[in-house]
């Protein structure tokens, strides 16, 4: 949609198989969350499902995300500054793709990475930071890392380029119909995602009248303005965390873990949990009993 | 003395060596679950830094809280004073105003200053693909202190040269530092067997200290790079029996201290442990 | 026409002709309180453009409000949906993502697209230090559209050239504007007297309407610039009778839209007459 | 103080007449707030009381504040990009000192200021954006608009350096001993203020416990790293409003202009208002009642 359209719908809600509508086979997209929290899990879901191709990924943190859709094959390129299932382990598939030298990356620093997307919504070709001066990746990347002489101290510094996705996908905890999506918890650098991609869905775990974001607008963090498509997805974060919410789900970690570490079992695990609707998933990896559980975990932390 | 302890472990002599670097008043930021780094973070806070400022995922200030596996960020995040997401964090952290001390662990490091988390091998189709550098080049750089800790300090780890610089600290002398912009501030590593300092580009590490049991020749037999190794090398200050019980009453009820000491075939088992005891105690 | 409106004043004539510049899905921004512009905002949010998204000084989707004197900034900022400061907002609207319309009164304009809030006569010691530019030097190059508004359609305001470029349209024709990376859209001047647009560097304004009641020489001798003057001049469409009702009991209850057309000594009794009015109306 | 010293200051609570330790002769100080709202009038008053001289006065968007520092002789250098009393009129003193030639002044766009003031809290010498190309500002003062050409795209950009003010005083809702500061209202840059500044002085309606602020941390807008002085002082913006507490006084803002019209006359404002003590200063425009009017004023907002 033009900005001019989405100022204009007030009403973008759709439903999970709707995204088609919005990316396509070679599309750039940049995928929110970080760490293993708030990645938009039933939109990646969703994406294996379609059967979606040759999809040039972004990823700042990324986790099981990107290991499944590296796994499932819909991924040609990935740009990312980390790829982790921190505790669990490395994450199986996207080792394993690189390392046989089956998958282009463009290993990009965090920071850099994070300015590239922010410099696109300010509306800037480039921005300036103090680089990673003596590391590998300006070696690596000179076409992504120049370095600028500050006119007025003559600093050396390093210059990021915009970056520009296709789209981006996004979870977060709630929206209005209109779009204007509120953020709680853990927040990656998902504003400026949304800010940089032409064309931006994300699922939430409700949809709420507007009236409710009013109560507490200082928790809305992406306006309608830069939002396309809204979708309902309760748990659309799991295996992920969605505080305060719900935590991640370590037990289903576990079996992906066991089930990517290799191929063939990797195929199971895609059969038995993705290539379903998203309800058969969150049946199969326990339903409300487990959810509940997870939402409890979330709820009774304590402080020292 | 006798308020040092004798009964702890080889995570947990690390553990308290890495709080031990926390000063109050410093900035910390808890980033990619590493559960020594973020005990180490939270056993100084209830100890001797009560006054520090850690953001946690995207709560600023958080409070301090007990490390648990399944939980640990939504207690991080609870309580906070301010929320900022992770672009504001590291304009304002990273970039600003500054973190002190942000521990680090890596695939390798090397006898200049550098560490790689990113591959080793051949760069486009490596022997082993690491997870990549996330903030870690500016922490190496930019925070006060660069700090690394290794559970297993060998060969393999602590190289000559590391396949890929995914950080470094750059400039290493705290002259160099503050003409490029900088604080001063030292490189530790921080390992199972000891405690290595460089202030010097052009000089090596210098052995600072051995951990108790452990000798100069175990630290430089298992070290890939040169050593400035001093006539008299001093004992790594043991735990106190205070920091050992907070560790294991308060900060880590679960053992979490240990995770990165395991081989990783043992670490699923453990977990699985973990969690069995955390629904305990949530009453299931 | 039946439904047009015989019975408004200048001021409205303006307003209303700034409102209809609004279109439905526009993004507009409440900065410095212009009390014309704040009218012809709500009045185009409430009748033909009710989806358009304002910020409303830190209130982002702000609900529109009847303009008061004295509570219009609370008012303003009542019920938005998200919070931005002035730097979020700048970076997100005026610099990334682009406003429509903002409509700015300016000292001078001149034939060239160029506007003056800055000095008039020399920059060091001048003879009238206005306020500065604020947002408006991007106001007027970046914005979808530049909107000037002109209660005194003079040679004094309406200049061959300013004397000091505050901001400038830069680039004008569409082409020009879409190879600089901007958005392509008119310069358009309405004042008390006209509507002028210019729509190509290397041609002047165009008298595109004159209000009801004036004459094409009334606009031509009162302009300080050339002017491309059609052979066959409209008039400028009249407020309707819809729009007037609105504006007076619903937008502009107390009359603040005749502010800008008074002359300077009258403002003060004028405000504390409304003042006293939204007395009465709280009920005291 | 250091970084450190302010982590490790649990109580930075002072009195007004304290801010003398922080703000000297001759600083650099930026003002925060924005427009007629939230500026730090008390601040600014106690300057003028304690016959402060010199100041070099760094103003986003500025309006009584400025006039009044103007007036009262304690400004050397004024740079501002706005500076408005706006439906009441030009500002007396700021026009009266800058047409007699007495002010030395460095007039810059809002964009570039406000950029200016950010790019030393993201640590960087320079920030770059689409700047106000073909305008007398870039003529005026080239040494802080400068060319920089982006390295990717080859476009013409300019470049702002980073503004360092010495002092940055700021008025908020409330604050916390240790300093973290809560905004509701509207936001200027206030944020990026206090970053850039090297003392932070913030006045703020009311000190409350540490968690009152957790209760809704998404208010909070100035951590405490970036602060070291909280003065409580209630209805420390006034005149000017700081919603949605209370709005501006425009019984008293038109007091202000008829008096500000003369020297002589400006001189009797100051004798009645400012030159006494703040408590004297809030009877003398009209005490409890008028207050309270301000704050039912706030409240009792209607939407259409």
């Amino acid at each position: 949609m033009t900005t001019k359209e989405r100022v204009l719908a007030q009403n973008k809600v759709a439903k999970l198989t709707d995204i088609g509508r919005l990316i396509k086979d070679g599309d750039s997209v940049a995928i929110g969350g970080a760490w293993l929290s708030s990645h938009p899990m039933a939109l990646v879901r969703q994406l294996i499902r379609s059967g979606i191709r040759n999809l040039n990924v972004m990823t700042i943190l990324g986790s099981v995300d990107i290991d499944m859709l590296v796994g499932a094959g819909c991924v040609d390129r990935l740009m990312f500054s980390f790829v982790s299932m921190e505790a669990y382990g490395l994450p199986p598939n996207f080792r394993r793709a690189i390392e046989k030298g089956e998958l282009k990356y463009d290993e990009i620093s965090g920071l850099a990475i994070i300015i590239g997307f922010e410099a696109t919504g300010r509306g800037v070709p480039f921005l300036p930071y103090r680089g990673p001066f003596g590391s590998d990746y300006l070696n690596q990347r000179p076409d992504f890392y120049k370095k600028i002489v500050c006119p007025f101290t003559g600093e050396e510094m390093t210059a990021v380029p915009a970056i520009k996705p296709d789209v981006a996908i996004i979870h977060a905890q709630r929206a209005d119909p209109a779009g204007n999506i509120q953020i709680e918890g853990t927040a990656g650098s998902d504003l400026e995602l949304a800010k940089a991609a032409r064309r931006v869905i994300v699922s939430v775990e409700e949809v709420v009248p507007t009236e409710v974001l009013r109560e507490n607008p200082f928790k809305t963090k992406i306006p309608r303005i830069y939002v396309d498509m809204v979708i309902e997805q309760p748990f659309g974060a799991h295996p992920c965390s969605l505080v305060p919410g719900y935590v991640g789900d370590p037990w289903h970690m576990m079996t992906y873990m066991d089930m990517a570490a290799k191929p063939d079992t990797f195929k199971s695990y895609l059969d038995q949990y993705v290539m379903r609707s998203e309800d058969e998933y969150l049946e199969a990896a326990g339903g409300l009993k487990q959810m509940n559980l997870l939402k409890k975990l979330a709820r009774e932390v304590k402080s020292l | 003395m006798s308020s040092y302890s004798d009964d702890y472990t080889p995570a947990e002599m690390v553990c308290v060596s890495v709080a031990r670097e926390i000063e109050d008043g410093d900035i910390l930021i808890l980033g990619s679950f590493t559960p020594l780094a973020f005990v180490s973070y939270i056993l100084a806070k209830v100890t001797h830094a009560p006054n520090m400022m850690y953001m946690a995922y995207s709560s600023v200030d958080a409070k301090p809280f007990p490390l648990t596996f399944a939980t640990y960020e939504a207690a991080a995040t609870k309580g906070g004073v301010a929320r900022w997401n992770m672009t504001e964090c590291i304009h304002s952290l990273y970039l600003g105003t500054g973190v002190d001390v942000e521990p680090i662990s890596s695939i390798q490091a090397d006898g200049h200053g550098n560490i790689n988390i990113s591959v080793v091998g051949d760069y486009h189709k490596p022997m082993l693909r690491g997870p990549g550098g996330a903030g870690a080049p500016e922490v190496v750089k930019m925070h006060r202190k660069m700090l690394g800790y290794f559970p297993s300090h060998n060969k393999r780890t602590l190289v000559p040269k590391v396949d890929f610089i995914t950080g470094t600290r750059w400039k290493i002398s705290n002259q160099e530092r503050m003409k490029a912009g900088l604080r001063p501030g030292p490189v530790k590593l921080i390992t199972n067997l000891a405690i290595l300092t460089k202030e010097e580009e052009a000089r090596p590490f210098r052995l600072t200290s051995v951990h108790p049991g452990v000798t100069v020749k175990d630290v430089v037999d298992n070290t890939g790079f040169e050593l400035d190794v001093p006539g008299d090398v001093a004992q790594t200050e043991q735990p106190t029996r205070e920091q050992i019980r907070i560790l294991r009453e308060q900060v880590d009820p679960y053992g979490m201290v240990a995770f990165d000491f395991m081989p990783g075939k043992e670490r699923p088992a453990y977990l699985k442990g973990i969690l069995e005891k955390e629904l305990q105690a949530l009453g299931r």
